[in-house]
């Protein structure tokens, strides 16, 4: 909170390194990652006494509680570095405690093998991030994350680092086509584990573009551009997986993934206003970017401990098993929906003011018409609507399939709801929720704050309809109530009939014949199956009698099952072959020995 | 004085050979390793009083090796009493000599400025690591002990054609050789270059077969795989280095020549294809000792890579070689540990260490996130440089091997670790009685926590060290 | 002295073919020793003078290249009552070939070195360099563990002749340290051969694959 | 905006909508060659509905009644941000555009969420189509407005849709018809219009919206009825006021010509209707993307 009122500060201290000083400093810009991850931390941290008690759990429990903190304090190392070394710690310190919360029950193959995808993964980032870093060191000087001046660092190295920084952090952002771990990732974690990560550990990778963004002092379109394409494929492609997703877990996993998109969007739109300089509409974009930092920490890190309640509750994550449990837990499935809705992007939450602020970034690009750059944002604006209508369906289908309609789970009987520790955590995020959409000038001059930091520009307050937005959230919440009301009171005066679900004169329904997810999404499936390529196994139905048949359809990762797995596969194949030349003959070395004296002279010979 | 850094082992193995009990020689290691410490800490605080000099003296490299030397070497002889009392059906008498005997002559390729005599030195260490690699006594061991005293000794003798190689490049440019190093550095603008080509291609096969460049190091595996764990890490952090050391020499000639760019060229090679061959060998690696050996081939790459870059590489380099070995020392002797509760180093028949043996396991897999380059471990900030050191001399191309191949190093080490420490512990544990105990343990977490240190902070002393070390390769820069 | 110094180089460039052309175990291990010998002698002829100190030093290497090491060998094939024939991969006329072959190159490659006069009219650099290339044919090619030994005992003959040109530069300590090195080595060998032939009753170098990928 | 102008648009998409309900049935009926229902007929049931008792699910909750209320909220706030005629609409700000689909988003969302309460086979189904086909028509619109967006350089509603729209038709006709058949087949799928859905089958399984409502009854149902007719007013309003650029200087006059042109939208629909069948539902998709396509294509012409 200190920062956002004012410039930051930098605490140095000497230390026996090449390096120099390492530093750590506060800003506004890391102010504002701060926040959440101090929120969904804290939120987390409850929720995990009750989720995961050390009674049920003796081996696990303290384990993951020594990682699921420290994860949380390397973030807040990497937020706080200013000295490339301590940002590589901290940022190392977060990746692998975070890979131990993950694993906490490595008992269980599916989990290990997520882990590892997860652990390779980050570390191929790190190593990006090792380029990126060195390369920095070795053009500035120095290991400073200090801002370089203007002129002192080539334009190409200046490209080649911002190259660096879109691998190394996308691969931990989950940029598509690099989100290959994150949906195997939260499938595996603990629930609570799942909301950190997904709430507020990827988006270490949303700020690292944007600090090493704020560093360079010669922006170039074309950077804004990969960004806002690498945005618009990761949302679209994102919440398409989602939407083919069985398990409730990895669905909300692709939605980070089309939230990381969506995000990316905007500093995609920002970094493009800022390197032709319109200062103004870069710093809405990035205000709207930032903010849907905030928010996807918020609602997404509700919908994780909402879906684990329910998982807890079931024993299960399969959508298709699920339903009607909003009888059994009413509070539960409150605030599930309002994570939904927030999430959605529908007003009167938090979604729709960071959605409608990257929406205006892009419409003015639009209405500026300038150079060839508008015709881009023509094209993603129309692809967000898509994806916020590809995010409702999905969300509807979620809601839907788990909480509403009849059960189709045999434990799902009428009981008490999670318990308070789990209910209150998801309430006070359904509060912030609620509070950034009705009241969201409270929290413009931080992002203004922030904005300015990372474009390296004045301070300006964000020149976006707040009053109106609160007006229209206002207003919809109260004409909401009012008319509610009216119809209840109505309603208790007239007359009231309880009867079946009406099906068609169908005499015999059951819970199982409801419309279940996967058929909720398969006409949007199909639309998509040029992307998503879904495998399909549909059985033969004889003519007279047939047997029981199951029809089941499945949507795997194209970018890992697709394209990484296969190279992956041939790389440990071509490396087997190479077995052949150890097989345990000491001739064989011994002519090794002699074969590489033979090619070491043969090269000394040639340079002469 | 420089002499009594190999006096002082050698004494102990003395002693230790006339020591009649089994169970009280064992002891007389951490005593040779405490008292060594002593002595090193004597050398390095004194400037070195001239005795057995030319021949013997500490120059920064050598003060650096011997002071790492003194220290590994004691860590793991604290381990030694722990792991020998539970190896009690075996006489230990020659192996407690030999591993002494094995310590002087490690001390003394670090700190020997001739370089005939270092040849000796180095091909001593090789008889004297004989015995040790074949405590065990089994068909595999006599296998493995064979092949490494086999493709050592020739890889050595190359490297003595190289030694006279280059002594003949002296006396082919007509002056008196006498093969000390400070007289080589001294006539070294006016050598016989083809000589000394020739004679530096020798022995940096001839030594590189000792450290275990690919494509020599065919007997690493082998050797690492079934010597004791203990060997194993002193084989690894101790040996490799001394032959690091030797390779150093002949790159300080050439430096001082003006051929430095002749030699980074081979090195730069010999360094990325040790790196490619280990990762190679990495992938699906089901045998996890054989494993910690393709990391040591890989880390040797590394050490020549940083030499090859050179300006920080060159730092990095040397700040590398100790936290390679150091870490080394965590890996073998926590897999040493977990070899013994699991009476088997194939991963199809260990799994869940971590709830049979939670201290080695945990200490393994520290180990692997140490060696494999992660922050805030000692061996991050030493690739961390060498990449800095890439990218200011702009071999972009070079980084990006350097890289790529850290990452199929890590996702080959990391999928054998990870079975091993992960998931339901297998029957396998049942077989045998061994658990964590203090003397198994606490020297690993020693050595962790070196290993962590140099991580956070170089002390002054060290760092100057390493920059005078650095500064003594660079020369002709 | 340089036509006597050259009579020894030309034995042992003649031994070089003996070994390889052998089949014989005993005989390939006699041919080693008699190299041995003849180098002690070329040792002396090569400093030109008689001090204690070279006349130590000839006699140090014609005690252990010539007389100690091959009986250790020796003793070794003992063991192996059966089957003491050579059994190389490559056939014993392809061996020889295959030696000429080398003997040629070592001429040529000596030739592309700048050598001292002295050394140049002398044969001591060619016959280094094919008795080295003998050591790695016979190190390679041939499938028991005692020819291995053999092979590498003459690899460090061909090193120790090149050591030959500089006599004047080796001090001492390190020849008698490269002598005992190289007994040490083989004496420890010999005891592995002893541990190998217990284990495997053989002393082929084929069960000796166990260890691979 | 004067107190005129306040009033009209407080008032008019409170009562108009319903009308054009009546003309489009009316217009059908002609066709048909009967007489039709009265035109004020909507207004009749609605009250009939409100004065019926209720029907309710054993498996619904109160979602199952949310659903209503916000559908029908959401339509009149949505309908309050489109300006009638090119006088001022009662909200505008930049960005106003975005909050008119994503309000429309809120009401389906409830409107989905309240048929798949009552786990019915059925209405699951109906949900399911709703949410695909409104979720391609979405882009649909957004390139229609961003062809506006592009020409005015303005992004709110009321700016896009001034006075000057008259003077954009002339820069960029070719862009702006596509837009508005872009926009046209937009509004017959959100108001789930033939080609689309046929409001007056009685076979559920081809049914998309009206299958949704199956359980509702009463004033619930009274208030689905009445949202769907305010949707189509604010659908309606946005379509006839970018095919008409003309400007009206007097305000009642302005607004009397834009109510004229909803009606004769009305009647356009009804006539669509009758000439028209109902597409077979796989291919309502393509028709969708197709949409979208002539809007980008209209995007695209644009350039330079």
């Amino acid at each position: 909170m200190l920062a956002f009122s004012g410039g930051g500060d930098e605490l140095a201290f000497a230390a026996g390194f090449p390096g120099g000083a390492l530093a750590v400093g506060l800003d506004p810009l890391s102010a504002v990652f701060l926040l959440p991850v101090a929120v969904l931390t804290a939120a987390c941290g409850v929720y995990s006494l009750a989720y995961f008690p050390a009674a049920d759990h003796p081996r696990e429990a303290p384990r993951l509680r020594v990682s699921f903190g420290l994860s949380s304090a390397g973030l807040i190392v990497v937020l706080l570095a200013r000295h490339s070394l301590v940002f590589l710690a901290g940022w190392e310190v977060m990746a692998i405690a975070a890979f131990f919360a993950v694993t906490a029950e490595d008992r269980d193959r599916e989990v290990r093998e997520a882990g590892f995808l997860y652990l390779v993964s980050t570390r191929a980032s790190a190593l990006c991030l090792l380029a990126l870093f060195a390369l920095h060191s070795a053009a500035t000087g120095s290991f400073g994350l200090t801002p370089i001046g203007v002129g002192v660092v080539a334009p190409g190295i200046q490209s080649a680092l911002f190259v660096l920084a879109l691998v190394g952090f996308g691969l931990k952002a989950g940029l598509v086509p690099l989100h290959v771990w994150l949906p195997p990732a939260h499938a595996a974690a603990p629930t609570h584990v799942s909301a950190l990560l997904s709430g507020v550990l990827i988006k270490s990778g949303i700020y690292g573009i944007v600090r090493v963004v704020s560093l360079l002092p010669d922006a170039r379109p074309w950077w804004g551009e990969a960004l806002l394409v690498a945005g618009v494929v990761s949302a679209v492609l994102g919440v398409a997986y989602a939407l083919a997703q069985h398990d409730v877990k990895r669905l909300l996993a692709y939605h980070s993934v089309e939230n990381i998109g969506i995000i990316a969007i905007g500093l995609g739109v920002a970094l493009i206003c800022r390197s032709t300089g319109r200062l103004d509409t870069a710093a809405l974009a990035l205000g709207g970017a930032l903010l849907h930092v905030v928010n996807h920490a918020l609602f997404k890190g509700l919908l994780f401990l909402g879906a684990g309640a329910v998982i807890q509750r079931t024993g299960t994550r399969s959508l298709d098993a699920l339903g009607g449990i909003a009888a059994a837990m009413p509070a539960t499935a409150i605030f599930f929906l309002v994570g939904a809705v927030a999430i959605v992007g529908l007003p009167p939450l938090n979604g729709f003011v960071s959605e409608l602020l990257i929406y205006s970034g892009l419409l003015r690009v639009v209405a500026s018409g300038a150079g060839e750059v508008w015709l881009l944002a023509a094209l993603s604006a129309p692809a967000l609507a898509l994806v916020g209508g590809l995010a409702l369906a999905c969300f509807a289908k979620v809601v839907g399939s788990v909480f509403l309609g009849a059960p189709r789970h045999r434990s799902v009987s009428r009981g008490k709801d999670a318990p308070a520790a789990m209910l209150a955590p998801m309430a006070a995020l359904a509060c912030l929720c609620a509070a950034i959409g009705v009241v969201p000038f409270a929290f413009a001059p931080a992002l203004a704050a922030a904005s300015a930091v990372a474009l390296r520009a004045p301070l300006a307050s964000l020149d976006a309809p707040f009053a109106a937005i609160s007006i229209v959230s206002l207003a919809a919440l109260a004409l909401c109530a009012a008319v509610g009301l009216a119809l209840r009171a109505r309603l208790a005066r007239a007359p009231l009939e309880a009867a079946g679900t009406w099906d068609c004169g169908y005499a015999e329904p059951s819970a199982r014949m409801q419309y279940s997810a996967s058929s909720f999404a398969e006409p949007l499936v199909r639309v998509f199956s040029f992307a998503l390529l879904p495998s399909v196994y549909s059985p033969r139905l004889t003519p007279i009698f047939p047997g029981p048949a199951a029809f089941h359809s499945e949507v795997v990762d194209a970018a890992l099952d697709r394209i990484l797995m296969p190279v992956v596969r041939a790389f440990a194949d071509f490396a087997r072959r190479l077995r052949v030349l150890q097989q345990g003959s000491v001739h064989a070395y011994l002519l090794y020995v002699w074969l590489a004296l033979i090619a070491l002279l043969a090269v000394t010979g040639a340079t002469e | 004085m420089a002499l009594w850094l190999v006096i002082v082992p050698l004494g102990f193995a003395v002693v230790a050979f006339a020591t009649p009990g089994a169970r009280v020689r064992p002891w007389l290691l951490p005593a040779a390793g405490a008292t060594q410490l002593g002595v090193v800490a004597l050398e390095l605080v004194g400037r070195g009083d001239g005795v057995g000099a030319p021949w013997l003296g500490l120059d920064p490299i050598g003060r650096l090796v011997t002071g790492y030397l003194a220290v590994l070497f004691f860590l793991c002889a604290a381990y030694a009493p722990g792991y020998l009392a539970l190896r009690a059906d075996r006489p230990n008498r020659i192996f407690c000599s030999v591993m002494l005997v094995f310590f002087a002559m490690m001390n003394l390729i670090a700190s020997v400025q001739h370089l005939g005599l270092m040849w000796v030195a180095v091909e001593a260490t090789t008889l004297a690591s004989g015995p040790l690699l074949y405590f065990n006594r089994n068909p595999r061991s006599i296998e493995a002990t064979w092949k490494y005293l086999l493709i050592g000794s020739v890889g050595i003798a190359l490297a003595l054609l190289g030694t006279f190689f280059v002594a003949y490049s002296a006396l082919r440019a007509g002056i008196a050789t006498s093969m000390l190093l400070s007289d080589m550095l001294a006539s070294a603008p006016q050598l016989s270059r083809p000589w000394l080509h020739s004679g530096f291609v020798l022995a940096l096969v001839g030594y590189g077969t000792k450290m275990g460049l690919a494509p020599m190091h065919t007997w690493k595996p082998d050797a690492y795989g079934e010597a004791p764990g203990l060997v194993g890490a002193l084989l690894a952090g101790g040996l490799t280095s001394c032959a690091f050391v030797a390779i150093l020499r002949f790159f300080q000639i050439c430096v001082a020549a003006g051929e430095s760019e002749f030699a980074r060229t081979l090195l730069l090679f010999l360094g990325l294809f040790s790196m490619a061959v280990a990762g190679a060998f990495m992938v699906r690696q089901g045998d996890y000792k054989r494993m910690l050996a393709y990391s040591s081939v890989e880390h040797m790459g590394i050490l020549v890579l940083g030499i090859a870059i050179g300006g920080a590489g060159t730092f990095g380099a040397l700040l590398h070689l100790i936290n390679n070995g150091l870490s080394k020392g965590v890996l073998f002797l926590s897999a040493g540990n977990i070899h013994r509760a699991y009476g088997s180093k194939r991963t199809d028949d260990v799994s869940g260490a971590l709830s049979v043996l939670p201290a080695s396991a945990s200490l393994f897999l520290a180990g692997f996130f140490a060696i494999t380059g992660t922050p805030p471990f000692g061996p991050f900030v030493s690739e961390f440089t060498i990449l800095t050191a890439m990218m200011h001399a702009e071999r972009y191309a070079v980084a990006a091997a350097f890289l790529g191949l850290l990452v199929v190093v890590f996702v080959g080490m990391g999928s054998t670790v990870l079975a091993v420490v992960q998931g339901e512990p297998s029957e396998r544990s049942e077989a045998t009685p061994y658990r964590d105990g203090f003397l198994g343990v606490a020297p690993i977490a020693v050595l962790l926590a070196l290993v962590l240190g140099l991580g956070l902070w170089i002390p002054a002393p060290l760092l100057a060290l390493l920059r005078d070390a650095a500064a003594a390769l660079e020369i002709a820069r | 002295m340089e036509e006597t110094l050259d009579l020894v180089l030309v034995g042992v460039l003649l031994l070089n073919f003996l070994m390889l052309g052998t089949s014989r175990l005993k005989a390939a291990i006699h041919f080693a020793g008699m190299q041995g010998v003849l180098l002690g002698a070329a040792l002396f002829i090569a400093h030109g003078h008689a001090s204690g100190r070279v006349f130590f030093l000839s006699i140090a290497t014609v005690a252990l290249k010539g007389i100690a090491i091959p009986s250790i060998l020796l003793r070794a094939t003992r063991n192996i009552s059966i089957r003491r024939e050579i059994e190389p991969f490559v056939g014993f006329t392809a061996s020889l070939v295959l030696g000429a072959l080398a003997t040629g190159l070592s001429l040529v490659f000596s030739r592309s070195l700048p050598l001292l006069d002295e050394h140049a009219a002398v044969l001591v650099v060619p016959a280094s360099f094919a008795t080295l290339l003998t050591g790695f044919l016979v190190l390679t090619t041939r499938r028991k563990a005692i020819t291995q030994v053999v092979g590498y005992l003459t690899l460090e003959n061909g090193i120790f002749v090149f050591g030959l040109t500089l006599v004047e530069a080796i001090p001492f300590l390190v020849e008698i340290g490269v002598l005992l090195d190289l007994f040490v080595a083989v004496f420890v060998m010999g005891i592995i051969m002893d541990h190998i032939h217990r284990e495997f009753s053989s002393l082929s170098t084929e069960h000796l694959t166990s260890l691979r990928e | 905006m004067t107190l005129v102008d306040f009033a009209a648009a407080l008032v008019i998409p409170l009562l108009f909508p319903p009308l054009m309900l009546g003309v489009i049935t009316r217009t059908k009926a002609r066709i048909a060659g009967r007489r039709g229902p009265p035109l004020l007929q909507p207004y009749y049931d609605l009250a009939r509905l409100l004065r019926k008792g209720v029907v309710r699910s054993r498996t619904t909750s109160w979602v199952f009644l949310a659903g209503p209320v916000v559908g029908m909220v959401t339509a009149l706030l949505a309908a309050s941000l489109v300006p009638i005629g090119a006088r001022g609409a009662l909200v505008s700000f930049p960005g106003d555009l975005v909050a008119f689909a994503y309000l429309l988003g809120l009401g389906r969302f409830f409107t989905i969420a309240a048929a798949l309460d009552t786990g019915s086979a059925f209405e699951g189904m109906g949900a399911s189509r709703e949410a695909a086909f409104s979720c391609l028509a979405e882009p649909a619109a957004f390139f229609a407005l961003i062809v506006l967006v592009k020409l005015s350089g303005s992004y709110s509603l009321g700016s896009m849709l001034g006075p000057d729209l008259a003077e954009l038709w002339a820069r960029g006709a070719p862009s702006l018809g596509l837009a508005t058949v872009s926009l046209f087949i937009v509004l017959l799928a959100e108001n789930s219009r033939i080609p689309f859905d046929d409001p007056t089958t009685h076979l559920e399984l081809t049914m998309i919206h009206e299958v949704m409502v199956l359980d509702h009854s009463g004033p619930p149902f009274a208030l689905i009825l009445y949202g769907a007719a305010v949707k189509l007013f604010a659908y309606g309003l946005l379509l006839v006021r970018i095919a008409t650029p003309f400007h009206v200087d007097a305000a009642a006059l302005g607004i009397g010509v834009a109510l004229a042109e909803l009606l004769v939208l009305a009647i356009v629909v009804g006539v669509v209707e009758s000439v028209m069948a109902r597409l077979q539902l796989l291919r309502v998709p393509s028709l969708l993307v197709g949409a979208s396509l002539l809007g980008a294509f209209g995007v695209m012409l644009l350039v330079g």
